[in-house]
């Protein structure tokens, strides 16, 4: 490996800062970037890392601050400037036209291309390249029909064959396998042995570790440090990234009986899902009050389906759903939220808060029959605070009923959520992706809330694809692939590598790849 | 039903499907692009009264159709200012727009109604020379006739095989990737309306100087909104933009043929079924989540800071 | 709605209240000169003409009456239009349901005539709504289950009611005496009027319902339901309230409250049945909710402002010569200068 | 918030330049800065010395379309032309009953003693504004009702139909005659009738074939009618719509004679292959009601003249017409008016063969309004 020490930066960043309405996003940031390399961002959500490197992707225009490439000052006003500087960026969220071919995704893309096209010849240069790093593509398929790792590829493919030489890469791992993770480093190694520079947005220590060469560490906006692969160990970079020490989980033996109704049976449920999803085929499970079921997949493998099933979004073509002994086999939403099943997704502000009501409007919304007066032509207010304001004592979360949902962070949203899910102790929670998008803080504050319902007699359903999370929390633990359940273990009886396989149905033994 | 009749409905479909089809490709680049323009009834109809006008003025139809041309792609820049610039809701800006074009195009055309024009030359179709003056007459054809289906082809070649048409629909997919390709999808998208105010006034001179060679107040009795459903009837395509047109208007000419042929039914109904049909494809393949409807459509673009 | 960070810099005006009332002031004003310039331009005198305008609205009792009369189709169906946006569906087919709910008024006033007005009116209502029920149906069931954007399908099927219209009256209704219409109505099927103005029923109608509208917005428990669809419909269905319910049920009250207007525009303001009766009262109505954000007191001031205007013009070509429709003009420009600021109007996606 | 004060300023805004007090920016050409407070005095009274009547005439369409409505504003400006001292004040294009009511309040508002209103739609209008203005006059053309100060006047345009068919039955070689109508009116199936009867009487094996555009006048509408009748081999196209400029134009751009109606005018729209047309003359007829009005000796009477009163009138014959056939028509027109040729005098027999007009009945004038059924020879659907 090249000694970046005695060269000029590929991209220096000096003293950049931007500012949004309500933050201060980078504080005047310094960052080198050198060719051949691998340098990886680190920090939790919200420390400005993709903030930072959609500035020098001319995404947004740093309100203060110079970017110098090759050691001459450059600015970057749009896009169309760092395609000129040779920078690419792959956003968190990939965006790629669906309703596009792969080749004309990535002719969009090509720097020089020519007025009239011609896709024979874009075909064939995206061929190239594809065999060339091993990102092989079909340049005719549709994207929609892609798989989210093939995406990801196709994003790869842009940059390179818009000439780019640097790559930034924002969480490219976030949605992919084990298998499929190995894959991209495999891919992103080649790369830098021909000299590209690669940036890797990231929060997770493991990749980090495994690829980079240079970890530069932000939070809450500034440079927290900056160390090469060599001198960075896991400690140090927890360290960096969080200010104070974790405090644990404290995980009491909850009282358990084997024997009593489960509050959820699924008898051989399957769906049909068209087009993205992915159907569930023959599942059956049970849950018992006081027992957290862990659900491990790759995220498309049927965890949402599964979720919408018990939750009453989804049909179940054959099978049966009892809940708490009761047969409620394709009622909708509403029988369920009257029975007592609580719903935490992995997205709040999507799919379960309204942006524009007050807080206090969202926590009734769960039960408005509850708190519905003279036959539903008035609410009574009241009784909703005083339930609440209850469930937040409990659970230790502030909670303000008068401000907008919208303005919330995420954190503090996904808290609004769990409150109003763990009031009227719900007997069923399920609970997706729980911590995704979380900072340590809220997901500590989730799980321990979590576990206070399971104290309670609740049954809980726990979809992640943090298998550190699962393994501490869940009393049983269910591994979905392809719609079905592959297998199912007490954590004490596997270990995460038997579970990754499971995960990505692949059934050889772990090799690391050379 | 005789030969000459059976021609005749095709014949008819051909002369009024013209505008309808100009008008519709018009209406599938803009709505590629990402934006809905109710306002076409309008457009067209301050296109046909300026066009009538200066052919009037001029005497010269080419001089009308390159006015009535340009007015259209003018026109629609009040669209765009409003729903690109001020990023107005394109639904209710359009709507604003077909009241302005009511008003202005009474107050251009008022000087010109009933006024006689010569409307663009006929020019029969190589082959047909030798028929009888009938059939010749049936399909002697105006220049924006003969021009309409090569012009069909053409916006679909703009569309899917230039860069142009590539990044016009990447805006109208997604505008903030476009806008990452290095584009800029607010020039695009005004690039995109006036182009399709350039057609939708060709369109509208084919009905005010080729067809009727008249004008009236509100002559396009509504199809500005004809050519909205045909855009959703060929779903965003312009090579079946040319059938749904002649469809639309081969509905009408058969209908006026069951008519004077003394058959009993109501031409109100006859009128309805290329709707109904519309509506029917729609639910045929709206199931399916692979729509051609641009999937940015409607919406607003709000760029970064 | 990335707005309030776009417009954060702006609003730094000393104080907003006195910030606002300038710049709408001047909207009203730049939208009167623009016209006032393209009369000039025709050369007509723009002074005069806004004396006509509004002289022959503001100024007399019976143009006022003719102001308040003209703005019973518009609230209704501005409401018609705003009761479907807050649970997020866009009703442009406001036209269409008009049409069918005049239609079906119509069938009662023939059918019935010869029954006391305090049971054909009512009857008559009743109709009404039911067709345009129906005719909204339509399109919600198929957004309800998926199948197609209820944008487009009112759309179309704008285009299709008249044609409807146009079947019966030629098919069954038609007079061979008179021209395009049915039969007039007989005194027992027309709505009562105030004093001796043209203004009828309708009005009350109409404001009842606003009250209404706002009251169940602002204080029920349906209220809170469809303000968490408009907002978030998937978390609405998620937090367990009947989404699908919902749009049918909503979209069909709209349309209902659409046919009313339809009923109230044969029963109270024709007396009789026309082809093509309606021109644009639809559209009318759905530019006036957006402009008004959807709001009650919105609506009402909107369509006020819109009726001075239009009736006002009225009155342009017998004084100025100019035709009757080129009070659109104004009109327009009106709306185009308040669309031209859309963050005065946030929170309302139509 | 911000909201619902705009809306009070608006009303704010409009109140105050309505009674003409805002103090925005006088330079402003729309602001009414300084005049005086409009009342509901009307504001353009033309108080020129002399004025000795004000005539509000409103109209379906637009005063210029070489059809209906130009036929009318002719005659109304007869009476100008002939009595100096009458004022009159125009409204086209008044097509619905809505907007009638309000023009024809604000005429009268604006001083109007009579109204001459000629559209269908204006029938109902005018008659209920004549009970609620007793001192206005109303003459409506082409209706049926009256009152004590609402008459109804028109022409009798059968005879001249007639007479077309004769012209068009001698001229036709594929003997089929097109007629586009607007409508299936009593009237228009009238019209249809004499003209099939009258080509029918030159020319025994002719047939009109009618279709319907179901507007006054949607102009595509009527190009695509024309269009399809040629198409079904028709030489020789006549029309009921509001204006006849399209129809004809088209039938000329595709060598078919043509037959005008409503207007003397539509001549010019078919330099090459007009045969004839006949339209509406009324202005010495208004011009005479007026000067009744003025004397004040008017009287509502039930008003409707043919050629021979001079309320209809022949149009020139076209270039291609050969004189034998002219001759011909001048020769029926005056059995017309000697009484030797009635139109309807039966027996005559509908479509179907029905005996519609017995042997020695004829089809009286207060009939022909509400007529529901065709000639034989006509092919088209009478409703």
């Amino acid at each position: 490996m090249p000694n970046p020490q005695n060269q000029t930066p590929m991209i220096a960043l000096r003293g950049v800062t931007k500012r949004f309405p309500m933050t201060l996003a980078n504080d005047h940031i310094d960052l080198d970037i050198f060719g051949s390399e691998i340098h990886a961002l680190l920090g939790e959500n919200g420390a400005g890392k993709s903030t930072l490197m959609k500035i020098l992707f001319g995404f947004y225009r740093a309100d203060a601050g110079e970017i110098q490439l090759n050691g001459k000052s450059i600015t970057i006003r749009s896009p169309r400037d760092a395609h000129e500087y040779r920078i690419g960026m792959v956003f968190q969220d990939l965006n790629l036209i669906p309703a596009f071919s792969v080749a004309e995704n990535i002719a969009l893309f090509l720097p020089d291309l020519k007025a009239v096209l011609k896709p024979q010849e874009i075909d064939e240069r995206i061929n190239e390249v594809s065999k060339q790093y091993g990102l092989e593509v079909n340049p005719r398929a549709l994207v929609s029909q892609l798989s989210i790792g093939e995406q990801q590829k196709v994003e790869i493919l842009k940059l390179l064959l818009s000439n780019a030489r640097l790559l930034i890469l924002d969480e490219p791992t976030r949605v992919l396998a084990p298998h499929e993770v190995e894959a991209l480093f495999g891919v992103l190694d080649n790369l830098r042995k021909d000299g590209y520079a690669i940036v890797l947005i990231t929060h997770k220590l493991k990749e980090v570790l495994e690829c980079a060469d240079r970890i530069t560490v932000l939070r809450g906006g500034r440079v927290a440090g900056s160390l090469l692969r060599a001198e960075a160990t896991e400690e140090k970079l927890v360290a960096l990234m969080f200010e104070k020490e974790l405090s644990g989980l404290k995980i009491a033996e909850p009282k358990r009986d084997e024997m009593s109704t489960p509050v959820l049976e699924l008898r051989g449920v399957e769906t049909y899902v068209e087009g993205a999803g992915m159907s569930l085929k023959g599942i059956n499970l049970q849950i018992r009050p006081g027992e957290i079921v862990g659900v491990a997949g790759v995220s498309g493998n049927g965890q949402k389906e599964l979720c919408d099933v018990v939750l009453g979004m989804e049909l179940c073509v054959r099978g049966e759903k009892y809940l708490f002994g009761k047969n409620l086999t394709n009622r909708p939403v509403g029988a369920m939220r009257k029975n007592g099943v609580s719903f935490i997704p992995e997205n709040p502000l999507a799919m379960a808060s309204v942006p524009f009501m007050t807080v206090l409007e969202n926590m009734a919304l769960t039960q408005t029959w509850r708190y519905a007066r003279n036959g539903g032509f008035a609410m009574d207010w009241g009784v909703v605070k005083a339930d609440i304001q209850q469930t937040a004592k409990r659970l230790e979360f502030p909670v303000n009923f008068y401000t907008i949902a919208k303005s919330l962070s995420g954190g503090n949203l996904q808290r609004m959520v769990i409150l109003r899910e763990m009031t009227h102790d719900p007997r069923l929670i399920v609970a997706s992706y729980l911590t995704r998008g979380l900072d340590v803080q809220s997901a500590l504050a989730a799980r321990q809330a979590l576990i206070q319902a399971r104290e309670g007699g609740a049954g809980v359903l726990l979809v992640s694809e943090d298998l550190e999370e699962l393994f501490t929390l869940s009393d049983r633990l269910l591994v979905l692939y392809g719609g079905r359940i592959v297998g199912e273990f007490k954590p004490p009886e596997t270990d995460i590598y038997q579970v990754g396989h499971l995960m990505t149905g692949s059934k050889v033994e772990h090799v690391a790849n050379g | 039903m005789s030969l000459l009749s059976i021609l005749g409905v095709l014949s008819s479909a051909i002369f009024s499907g013209t505008s309808l089809l100009y008008t519709t490709l018009g209406e599938v680049i803009g709505q590629r692009s990402g934006i809905v323009n109710l306002g076409l009834e309008g457009v067209l109809l301050v296109s046909a009264s300026s066009g009538f006008a200066v052919t009037v003025i001029t005497g010269n139809p080419f001089l009308g159709l390159l006015a009535a041309a340009l007015i259209g792609g003018l026109t629609n820049m009040i669209l765009g200012y409003l729903v690109i610039h001020r990023k107005a809701n394109q639904l209710a800006s359009g709507l604003a727009l077909m009241f302005f074009g009511f008003g202005l195009s009474a107050l251009i055309g008022k000087p010109y109604v009933g006024a006689r024009i010569n409307g663009l030359p006929r020019i029969p179709l190589p082959g047909t020379s030798g028929l009888p003056q009938l059939y010749t007459s049936l399909f002697s054809f105006d220049i924006l006739i003969h021009l309409s289906i090569p012009t069909a082809i053409l916006v679909w070649w703009i569309l899917f095989r230039t860069r142009w048409g590539l990044g016009l629909r990447a805006v109208g997919e997604n505008a903030d990737t476009a806008f990452a390709s290095g584009r800029d999808p607010r020039l695009i998208r005004y690039q995109a309306l006036f182009l399709s105010g350039l057609l939708a006034g060709l369109g509208a001179a084919h009905l005010s100087i080729a067809y009727t060679m008249n004008w009236t107040e509100y002559m396009t009795a509504g199809r500005g909104f004809i050519a909205v459903a045909l855009v959703i009837f060929s779903r965003w395509h312009p090579m079946r933009a040319i059938v749904g047109a002649l469809v639309f208007s081969g509905a009408v000419a058969f209908q006026l043929l069951l008519q004077s042929s003394g058959v009993q039914v109501s031409p109100f109904l006859l009128d309805t079924i290329p709707y109904v049909l519309t509506i029917l494809v729609l639910i045929a393949w709206g199931g399916n989540r692979r729509q051609s409807a641009p999937a940015s459509l409607g919406c607003v673009y709000h760029g970064t800071e | 709605m990335s707005q309030t960070a776009k417009t954060f810099p702006r609003v730094s005006l000393s104080n907003p209240l006195v910030n606002n009332l300038i710049r709408y002031l001047l909207m009203i004003l730049l939208a009167l000169l623009l016209f006032g310039i393209i009369l000039l331009v025709t050369g007509k005198d723009p002074i005069q003409s806004y004396r006509d305008i509004f002289s022959a609205t503001l100024g007399s009792t019976y143009g006022f009456s003719e102001v308040l009369l003209a703005m019973i189709p518009m609230l209704l169906t501005a409401l018609a239009v705003a009761l479907p946006a807050r649970v997020g569906l866009i009703n442009v087919g406001g036209e269409g349901q008009v049409y069918i709910g005049a239609a079906f008024a119509t069938w009662g006033a023939l059918a019935f005539q010869n029954k006391p007005a305090w049971i054909l009116l009512p009857l008559m209502t009743l109709l009404g709504m039911i067709g345009g029920a129906l005719w909204a149906f339509v399109p919600g069931y198929l957004k309800s289950i998926g199948l197609v954007n209820e944008t487009i399908a009112t759309l179309l099927m704008n285009s299709i009611a008249p044609k409807i219209v146009g079947f019966l009256i030629f098919g069954f209704w038609h007079s061979p005496m008179d021209t395009v219409k049915t039969d007039n109505f007989v005194s027992a099927a027309r709505l009562p009027t105030f004093f001796d103005t043209r203004v009828h029923l309708g009005f009350v109608f109409a404001l009842v319902l606003l009250a209404l509208f706002w009251f169940i917005m602002k204080y029920t428990r349906w209220g809170l339901e469809m303000r968490a669809i408009g907002g978030n419909a998937q978390a609405a269905r998620r937090n367990g309230i009947p989404l699908k319910g919902y749009l049918v049920t909503v979209m069909c009250i709209g349309g209902a409250i659409a046919g009313l207007a339809g009923m109230a525009q044969v029963s109270g303001f024709y007396g009789v049945l026309l082809l093509n009766f309606s021109m644009g009262l639809g559209f009318m109505g759905f530019l006036i909710c957006w402009l008004a954000g959807g709001d009650p007191i919105g609506i009402f001031l909107m369509s006020f402002v819109v009726a001075v205007i239009t009736t006002g013009g009225n009155l342009l070509q017998l004084t100025q010569g100019l035709p009757y429709a080129v009070i659109n003009i104004l009109l327009a420009l009106a709306l185009f200068v308040v669309l031209a600021s859309p963050r005065f109007f946030e929170g309302k996606k139509a | 918030m911000n909201k619902k004060l705009f809306y009070v300023l608006v009303l704010a805004a409009l109140l105050l330049s309505a009674c003409g007090q805002t103090t925005a920016v006088p330079t402003e050409p729309p602001v009414v800065a300084t005049e005086p407070p409009a009342t509901e005095v009307p504001t353009e009274v033309p108080t020129e010395a002399g004025q000795c009547l004000l005539i509000g005439a409103l109209y379906g369409g637009p005063i210029t379309d070489a059809g209906y409505n130009q036929a009318m504003h002719e005659a109304v400006m007869a009476i100008k032309d002939n009595i100096e001292c009458v004022q009159i004040i125009e409204a086209e294009n008044v097509p619905d009953e809505a907007g009638a009511t309000s023009t024809m309040e604000n005429m009268i508002s604006q001083g109007a003693k009579m109204i001459i209103a000629t559209a269908f739609n204006h029938q109902y209008p005018a008659l209920e504004l004549s009970n609620k203005y007793p001192d206005v006059i109303f003459e409506h053309a082409g209706g049926w009702e009256m009152g004590p100060n609402f008459a109804n006047f028109f022409g009798a345009p059968p005879d001249g139909w007639y007479l077309m068919g004769v012209a068009a039955g001698k001229m036709t070689t594929s003997n089929r005659l097109g007629f586009v109508a607007a409508f299936p009116l009593g009237w228009t199936l009238t019209f249809i009738n004499a003209f099939t009867r009258g080509a029918k009487s030159v020319n025994p094996d002719v047939e009109t074939i009618v279709a319907y555009t179901f507007s006054w006048g949607d102009r595509a509408k009527e190009a695509d009618t024309t269009n399809s009748l040629i198409n079904q081999d028709v030489d020789v196209i006549t029309m009921h719509v509001d204006s006849p400029s399209t129809i004809i134009s088209t039938a000329e751009s595709r060598g078919v004679y043509s037959i005008g109606f409503q207007s003397l005018a539509a001549q010019q729209f078919a330099p090459e292959y007009w045969i004839s047309g006949t339209g509406y003359t009324l202005g010495g007829k208004l011009t005479w009601l007026t000067s009744t009005v003025l004397d004040g000796t008017w009287e509502p009477i039930f008003l409707r003249c043919g050629i021979a009163d001079g309320c209809m009138a022949i149009a020139p014959f076209g270039p291609k017409v050969p004189q034998e056939v002219q001759d011909l028509v001048m020769q029926t027109e005056a059995d017309i008016e000697a009484g030797k040729i009635v139109v309807f005098a039966g027996p005559i027999k509908d479509q179907d063969g029905n005996i519609k007009v017995a042997e020695g009945e004829t089809l009286t004038d207060d009939l022909m309004g509400s007529v529901d059924w065709f000639v034989e020879g006509v092919i088209g659907s009478p409703k």
